[in-house]
């Protein structure tokens, strides 16, 4: 198949047989928990580990290509690899070797399916999603992007027993093969009636303005399902909770990735044109879609719904940094493009290191108390230091602090949007800074979400008796921990090089990259020096070094003398870990300032009520004014169809004759 | 001045769809029993007819298979089963019958408006009884509608085998011989299954009434 | 000759059975003579594939891309089913559904069926094809019927009349045809005959073959199950033994549309416009969408997934509508792919009713805990159905789906919205089924799974990977549809 | 690009700014004390709370964990880091190509993150109170923040702080509009980001109305006096911005050292009279619910945001 040196596709495939052997080899011994969790687990982590070295291989070399013996006559499997696929080959790799490891020490008896089967079904995702990269044709891409639905579904209900757990699963399968369809025709409209359906054909079709306008639609609406933009985000805070924790890291950091490279590849490469407003709706969606993920994740109780929400925001701001790009292409400003474009594929590598490495904290933390709700949880970070500390980087990153990798991505963003003023369109100059307004709104409600979730889970008293024996999360955790947290930490101080990396994916499909204009690894500086330069490095030495300094001198002015006592109790000597702020009262704030977005029940207690009780449940409007009256419309046309079949023989011999009848008619 | 056969085949032709008509409006299952064989006959005889006048040899078969088919085993076929159910009852229809006639009028009209293009290629000498037959057989189909009761219903549908071996003689002189065998052959297994359908029902429902069969459909 | 061992042996095991058929090794003869069958359709086939088409020398019987792999295909359903209702049948034996005549009954009818239903595809002769396809209706009739219950008499009643009187229509329909091809061909045997009527298509008069196809449409496609002649689908389907509903979605609708494709090409030969295509299009969509919204209602196991039959007929009808290379190959596949996965369904939907003694769904739990395999052929069928890669339904949807989006692209909304309205349906009321918590029963015999899988396993194939010489037939046989 | 002046001037700033955050805190006291009629304790007071606070040992509460500790000295850290960025004597700060405008906000929001989790850290019903309330008023300040900054970066074509001085210093002196909007926004967030009257008192003492003082609660010793030298910090921090943004003339060009001696006195005289104007503010107005607060701060938001639309209609 190949000859000479190992190619980075032929890695990257190789890759994917190593993984479904080690699928097959759990099939085999599907009870043998010790074999599928000490060995072929981490197998599977360092073979990931080799596919994103292939991944960043590939990225430097130009674009190649590989024909498989398999598909339709017609249409074997292509693959190709070019810095795109490369790109996120390389975060799907690092993100998984992380997860994997985790997932070895993570794995339980008893839960649900048998772990062999639970190999099977994990293997199985990762090389779908490594293929759906890979593909270079519709039909392989859809093969490879329905099995990874398909393989997620099976992990979601892998604890079947529960009925809400399967009924987030069908959610979750339904949305998916939806958004699937509508991408099938959107491949249907690009292969331009030629009927080949390779992309290479695709990229050489002209379209019109109508059929590129139903393209895009249809490509916004197919992945948009997958990525969980509003309002198809239904199924994402049910999934995620639903499922294993590194199945819901996998899911949220790396599933949605692919959803994202769907986007970029149809709208950057095959389709061959862009239109300003295009770029608008994309922002307009993006925007939205973060707002609501943030004002929500803000508002639960669950801690992993919280993060699903969050997950929600970030791939907003992606899509957010896509519509400029997109607007940016279509005024053919392409270095602006470039810039928007670096954003985004920073923030969706960003958002897939610290959202994998939360998710897998409250993987730990659920193992160690057997609690998913907030409002049961609290003073972790005595209990299990190892999961506090490396979760509190995660959270410094999401809420997009310097020096992490979560500011880096905004910042970069925030430049994009302070170029627009360039923009040949008024209109646009004039939505764009509202635009960055609500970007900027959103930021900083990630930070008020992010203190919640760490000082309601880590800090505080325990809320609950029997958090006393959490304990914390073995060496296979650790590691997988301290590696996802090493990402969020290089990423955020060494962005020059990430740069370096993206820039051979902007330089493929804008044919300009960003550079960076002030030489040396210190600064970060897209556009000119004077315009805008971040030195991230230099910023964390020298909080490092003041911190430091103003330690020593005050224990060589004065002493480090402390003494232990019990917290001020406001004269109030009966106080419990119960009467700490909850996490409802937590999202209080939010729910005040941001009323109209909530669907809010109230239960105010009465002042005469013997054990007074306030209840609130919040819920999402769009189910009322979206979904629920699809369903009902689907169950009124059944009613009607329903009146065709009532049992009447001659009705139906009617129904033949008159059909007989008015097709006669038709012929005369 | 038409030559004599094409007239008398024209006569049966009209005497054919009197017939489709009177089933339609018969009240009683003996009666209508009865019909039916007049109209298997005159179906046999234009048969002959045809052969006759074209000398065609094959349709002398044909006719003959039509006389004994369903003239006289059907009908004695049908008369064992009403009398072995005792079925004597009058046929009650779903339809009343002044507009059962409208409808069937209505029909006459649509086929031959539909068969007259196709007659005008025609080459047979019985080209102009195409819209008979065809008349007859959406006549027929009309009866399996309005019937409510088993046994009307499959004499609509044997009326309407007849009215199709009549188109086929008339608009072509026969189908193949292989082809009317088959098609007899199966007209006849699927008499004998319904007959044995008839008791089946009758014991299941104690009737015939196919308004009990109406439990099969969608809430 | 294979062609007279392909139909003679199923006419022997007919009549075998009819004398042999309640003794214990009826059922083992009823599968012999059914791989007997296959044995002779693959001798066939190899044979077809080493010197290419072929017809007797009385030009009765023909052998060309369209029907070889159908014929394969049927004798391959019939050979698995007659596999699978072995243990069946004698499971439903011991829960006293049946006594020794009915089964006697059941095997030379299954025997007969399927002589039947080979004789519709090997003959060359438009007339014996209608009598061949009567035939068919009336043993299925009579193995609706077979446990004699009220509801299995009513679906048999209704299956006979609606389509006997179909058929009738179709029979008219062929008379047309006649009428139209002798004055081209001459009377006599041979102006029925497909091999000559398609050289002579484009001479044919339009007006008789546009009357004719309205009739054979409406004829053979009630037995195709087009909405609104759908009627007695869902109940024959539902009422009556699991192999019967098997071999009914899997092969007799196949066979029904294949003579529906037959008819067509000739008429379009001779109209030279799309009318044809476009009222198989109108009824395929019509199909389509209503059997989808069906499906949400339904309680029995069986009946929905009937609905889904009249689903995909409609999706298939839709794509021979719509034409070209790549719709017909398609159509073809989808053909091909349909009748494997909905029968392997019917085998595990069969013994998942059995052990839970219903085929009310809401009764039937947690299948993967009491018997993990007809849970998972259950699930793993009700996924390939819904056209989920990597299985053969989704590569011929796929190619249905993507051709209609350039050329009909006024039917994709339709397609897009009952597919999935289909998809929350069906699984809908699968995933309950397979998943979750039990009380099932142990079988007094063991299940059969080998057919279940065997079907599974070939549609995962051809979703990725479809040999070379199928390929070949798929393309020539779409060629020959236009 | 680092020149020797400018670490000088780097380096001058920093320790002035380390050195003056207190005076300034003290000064303002003392304006209101005297606009209320009263004899203050002298601009010196803070001081001498230092000193006092230093010397005494820290009493920490049984819950706490090390993330309570070491908060104040990141606190302390961030704080003169802030400092550090803001351009307050000259614009030739090597600093400011390591952060400009967006990480000065991120550097702020990074500091009130650390303090609401210590605060969360020990349990009280009062820390998760503050916390909660300083994050609300994060989150509805740091926007109208960046927007502010942005309207300055927008008319100078850069997000670097210095650099948009430079700008500003050579316009020939014309009435920008968008400045006077984003000013006012300014100030609003100045009021609220540092706990002052009408969103909180810095003075009072009941826990029920208190936002960052609620927060602090737990703290003593060395880590208060840290964590009230921050704070004193952040309101000169603040005050440096709203100059450099607003009044910027006297601040030094380039690395002239003649211009960095007089710019000195200039940012002292501009100091005490904001101060005194701060002053005036507080004793004016009346502290509100903590409720009103978001509409406060929503105004303020508005505010930042016309000023960019007024921006683009009228300036470019």
């Amino acid at each position: 198949m190949i000859d000479g040196p190992i190619t980075p596709l032929a890695a990257s495939l190789a890759a994917v047989i190593a993984w479904l052997a080690i699928a097959l080899a759990g099939v085999m011994f599907p009870k043998n928990l010790r074999l599928v969790s000490h060995v072929l687990f981490p197998t599977g982590a360092l073979v990931a580990l080799a596919l994103a070295a292939a991944g960043w291989s590939g990225l430097a070399q130009n674009a190649e290509t590989l024909i498989l013996p398999l598909g339709l006559p017609d249409l074997p499997f292509h693959l190709r690899m070019d810095a795109l696929s490369a790109f996120f080959l390389l975060l799907l790799g690092s993100v998984t070797a992380g997860v994997s490891v985790f997932a070895a020490g993570y794995l339980r008896r008893g839960e649900g399916t048998l772990p062999g089967l639970q190999c099977l079904y994990y293997h199985v995702f990762i090389a779908s999603m490594t293929l759906v990269l890979l593909a270079d044709d519709a039909y392989a891409f859809m093969v490879f992007w329905e099995t990874m639905a398909l393989s997620s579904y099976f992990l979601v209900t892998s604890d079947h027993r529960k009925a809400e757990i399967r009924s987030a699963g069908f959610l979750y399968l339904l949305v998916a093969h939806v958004g699937a369809v509508a991408i099938l025709l959107c491949f249907g409209v690009l292969q331009g009636g030629t009927g080949d359906y390779t992309f290479g054909a695709m990229r050489e079709v002209q379209h019109t303005a109508f059929w590129g306008g139903i393209a895009f639609g249809l490509a916004l609406f197919g992945f948009g399902a997958k990525a969980g933009i509003v309002p198809l985000h239904v199924w994402l805070p049910e999934a995620h909770p639903a499922a294993p924790s590194p199945v819901s890291a996998l899911m949220s950091a790396v599933m949605l990735k692919t959803a994202v490279y769907g986007f970029l590849r149809v709208m950057f490469d095959l389709l061959d044109m862009q239109v300003w407003w295009w770029g608008v709706i994309v922002l307009a969606a993006g925007l939205v879609t973060a707002l609501y993920g943030v004002v929500f994740s803000a508002v639960q109780s669950d801690m992993k719904r919280l993060l699903a929400y969050s997950s929600v925001e970030n791939i907003g701001l992606v899509f957010v940094a896509a519509g400029l790009a997109i607007m940016f292409r279509a005024y053919d400003m392409h270095a602006l493009a470039a810039l928007a474009l670096t954003a985004m594929l920073y923030h969706a590598l960003n958002h897939a290191f610290f959202k994998s490495l939360l998710f897998l904290a409250t993987g730990s933390v659920l193992h160690a108390t057997r609690e998913r709700a907030l409002g049961k949880l609290g003073g972790l970070i005595h209990r299990m230091p190892w999961v506090a500390w490396l979760a509190l980087v995660g959270t410094l990153a999401i809420a997009g602090l310097p020096p992490l990798n979560g500011f880096v991505s905004e910042w970069l963003l925030l430049q994009a949007f302070l170029f627009t003023p360039g923009l040949p369109q008024n209109y646009l100059n004039m939505l764009v800074p509202v635009a960055a307004a609500a970007v900027a709104l959103t930021a900083a409600l990630a930070g008020y979400v992010m203190v919640k979730f760490y000082g309601v889970i880590f800090l505080g008293q325990p809320r609950e008796e029997k958090l006393a024996e959490a304990h914390d999360c073995g060496p296979w955790e650790r590691v997988g921990l301290v590696w996802l947290a090493a990402g969020c930490v290089l990423l955020g101080v060494l962005p020059v090089y990430v740069i370096g990396m993206i820039d051979s994916v902007t330089h493929t499909l804008l044919g300009r990259s960003l550079g960076n204009a002030a030489q040396g690894w210190l600064y970060l500086a897209p556009i000119h020096a004077d315009r805008a330069s971040y030195g991230p490095f230099l910023f964390l030495v020298v909080i490092v070094v003041v911190v430091l300094l103003a330690f020593l001198a005050v224990r060589l002015f004065y002493h480090g003398r402390i003494r232990r006592g019990p917290a001020w109790d406001c004269g109030f000597p009966h106080q419990t870990a119960r009467m700490q702020d909850t996490a409802e009262g937590f999202g209080q704030p939010v729910r005040q300032v941001f009323e109209p977005f909530f669907r809010m029940r109230r239960e105010l207690p009465d002042p005469f009520d013997a054990v007074p009780r306030y209840r609130v449940s919040v819920e999402d409007h769009l189910w009322y004014w979206l979904y629920l009256p699809v369903a009902w419309t689907a169950d009124k046309v059944t009613s009607l169809v329903t009146l065709l079949q009532r049992g009447r023989i001659s009705v139906y011999l009617m129904y033949s004759f008159c059909t007989l009848l008015l097709l006669l008619l038709f012929v005369r | 001045m038409l030559p004599l056969s094409s007239q008398v085949i024209n006569l049966l032709a009209a005497i054919l769809l009197l017939l489709a008509f009177a089933m339609l409006t018969q009240r009683r299952i003996l009666s209508l029993i009865n019909l039916f064989a007049l109209q298997g006959l005159t179906l046999a005889l234009s048969t002959a007819v045809v052969a006759w006048s074209t000398g065609q040899s094959h349709l002398y078969w044909s006719a003959l298979v039509t006389f004994a088919l369903k003239v006289v085993v059907l009908p004695w076929i049908l008369h064992r089963l009403i009398r072995r159910l005792n079925v004597k009852w009058d046929v009650e229809t779903l339809l009343n019958i002044p507009t059962t006639m409208l409808i069937g009028i209505v029909l006459v009209i649509l086929a031959f408006n539909l068969a007259l293009p196709i007659s005008q290629l025609a080459g047979t000498i019985t080209k102009s009884t195409l819209g008979i037959a065809m008349a007859s057989m959406l006549l027929a189909f009309l009866m399996m509608i309005t019937r409510s009761k088993a046994v009307p219903q499959v004499i609509g549908f044997l009326a309407m085998e007849n009215a199709l071996f009549f188109a086929a003689t008339s608009a072509t002189y026969g189908m193949p011989m292989v082809v009317e065998l088959g098609i007899a052959l199966d007209v006849l297994v699927g008499m004998i299954i319904l007959g044995v359908f008839f008791f089946q029902i009758r014991e299941r429902f104690d009737s015939l009434d196919i308004r009990h069969l109406e439990k099969l459909k969608e809430e | 000759m294979e062609i007279f061992f392909v139909l003679g042996s199923p006419l022997l095991g007919g009549v075998l059975l009819s004398l042999w058929g309640h003794r214990k090794f009826a059922a083992e003869l009823n599968s012999l003579m059914s791989v007997a069958t296959f044995a002779a359709a693959a001798a066939l086939t190899v044979r077809v594939i080493s010197d290419g088409p072929m017809i007797t020398p009385d030009e009765q019987f023909f052998v060309d891309p369209l029907n070889v792999f159908l014929v394969a295909l049927t004798a391959f359903v019939s050979m698995t089913t007659s596999l699978f209702s072995r243990p069946y049948m004698r499971i439903e034996q011991a829960h006293g559904k049946l006594t020794d005549a009915r089964l006697r009954l059941y095997h030379s009818m299954y025997q007969l069926f399927s002589f039947t239903m080979l004789l519709v595809l090997l003959t060359n002769n438009m007339g014996i094809l209608w009598v061949a396809l009567e035939a068919a209706t009336l043993t299925t009739v009579l193995l609706v019927s077979l446990y004699r219950t009220p509801a299995s008499l009513e679906a048999a009643w209704k299956y006979f009349i609606l389509c006997g009187v179909g058929i009738a229509q179709a029979l008219f329909g062929t008379i047309l045809l006649y009428f139209a091809s002798e004055r081209v061909l001459g009377s006599g045997g041979g102006a029925l005959l497909w091999t000559h009527l398609q050289h002579v298509a484009g001479s044919l008069e339009p007006t008789v073959m546009s009357l004719a196809f309205v009739f054979l449409l409406v004829g053979y496609g009630t037995k195709v199950g087009l909405v609104p002649l759908h009627n007695w689908l869902p109940d024959a389907h539902a009422e009556g033994p699991t192999p019967v509903s098997a071999v009914l979605s899997g092969l007799l609708l196949n066979v029904a549309l294949y003579a529906l494709i037959r008819c067509k090409v000739l008429v379009d030969g001779a109209l030279q416009t799309p009318f044809a295509g476009n009222l198989m299009m109108g009824f395929g969509l019509l199909s389509v969408v209503v059997a989808a919204f069906f499906l949400s209602r339904q309680r029995d196991i069986k009946r929905m997934f009937a609905y889904s039959s009249i689903e995909h007929m409609g999706l298939t009808t839709f794509a021979f509508g719509m034409g070209g290379p790549i719709a017909s190959f398609a159509g073809l596949l989808h053909m091909t792919v349909h009748s494997l996965t909905k029968s392997a369904i019917f085998f595990a939907a069969g013994h998942a009713a059995q052990k839970s003694g219903t085929q009310i769904m809401d009764d039937i739990r947690g299948l993967i805990k009491v018997n993990p395999t007809i849970g998972w052929g259950l699930m793993l069928g009700t996924v390939a159905i819904l056209g989920m890669p990597p299985f053969g339904v989704f590569a011929s949807e796929f190619l249905i789906l993507t051709s209609a989006m350039r050329q009909q692209p006024w039917a994709t909304p339709f397609l897009l919205v009952s597919l999935g309205v289909a998809f929350a349906a069906i699984f809908s009321k699968v995933q309950p089924m397979v998943f979750g918590d039990t009380n099932a029963k142990r079988l007094p015999h063991p299940p059969a799974l080998v057919p279940v899988f065997a079907h599974l396993l070939i549609v995962l194939l051809l979703g990725l990977y479809i040999p070379p010489y199928l390929a070949d037939w798929y393309r020539q046989a779409a060629k020959l549809i236009g | 690009m680092i020149s020797a002046s400018g670490v000088a001037a780097q380096i001058t700033e920093l320790f002035l700014a380390v050195a003056l955050a207190p005076l300034m805190t003290g000064w303002v006291n003392q304006c209101r004390a005297w606009l209320q009629n009263k004899s203050g304790p002298g601009p010196l007071q803070p001081y001498r709370m230092l000193g006092k606070l230093f010397q005494k040992e820290s009493v920490i509460a049984y819950g706490a964990s090390p993330l309570f500790r070491i908060t104040p000295y990141i606190l302390f850290g961030g704080m003169c880091l802030a400092a550090a960025i803001v351009p307050t004597l000259a614009t030739d700060l090597p600093f400011n190509t390591a952060a400009d405008a967006i990480a000065l906000v991120g550097l702020f929001a990074l500091v009130r993150v650390f303090i609401s989790l210590a605060a969360m850290d020990i349990g009280t019903a009062f820390g998760t109170l503050g916390a909660r309330r300083e994050m609300m008023i994060g989150f509805l300040a740091e926007p109208a923040l960046l927007m502010v900054l942005f309207t300055a970066s927008l008319i100078s074509q850069s997000t670097s702080l210095s650099i948009t001085v430079g700008k500003l210093l050579q316009m020939d002196l014309a009435i920008y509009p968008s400045l006077a909007f984003a000013g006012i926004a300014f100030t609003m967030v100045l009021l609220a980001e540092n706990a002052r009257i009408p969103i909180d008192n810095p003075a009072t003492h009941l826990e029920l109305t208190m936002i960052h003082e609620a927060m602090i609660l737990e703290y003593s010793g060395r880590h208060l006096a840290l964590i009230e030298w921050a704070a004193s910090l952040k309101l000169f921090v603040y005050a440096c911005i709203g100059i450099a943004l607003f009044l910027p003339f006297g601040i030094a060009q380039g690395g002239d050292s003649l211009g960095l001696i007089l710019a000195l006195p200039v940012l002292v005289a501009k100091l005490a009279v904001g101060g005194a104007l701060l002053a005036v503010i507080e004793t004016v107005s009346a502290k509100m619910r903590i409720f009103r607060a978001p509409e406060f701060l929503g105004t303020a938001f508005l505010l930042a945001v016309l000023g960019m639309l007024v921006h683009f209609l009228l300036e470019s």
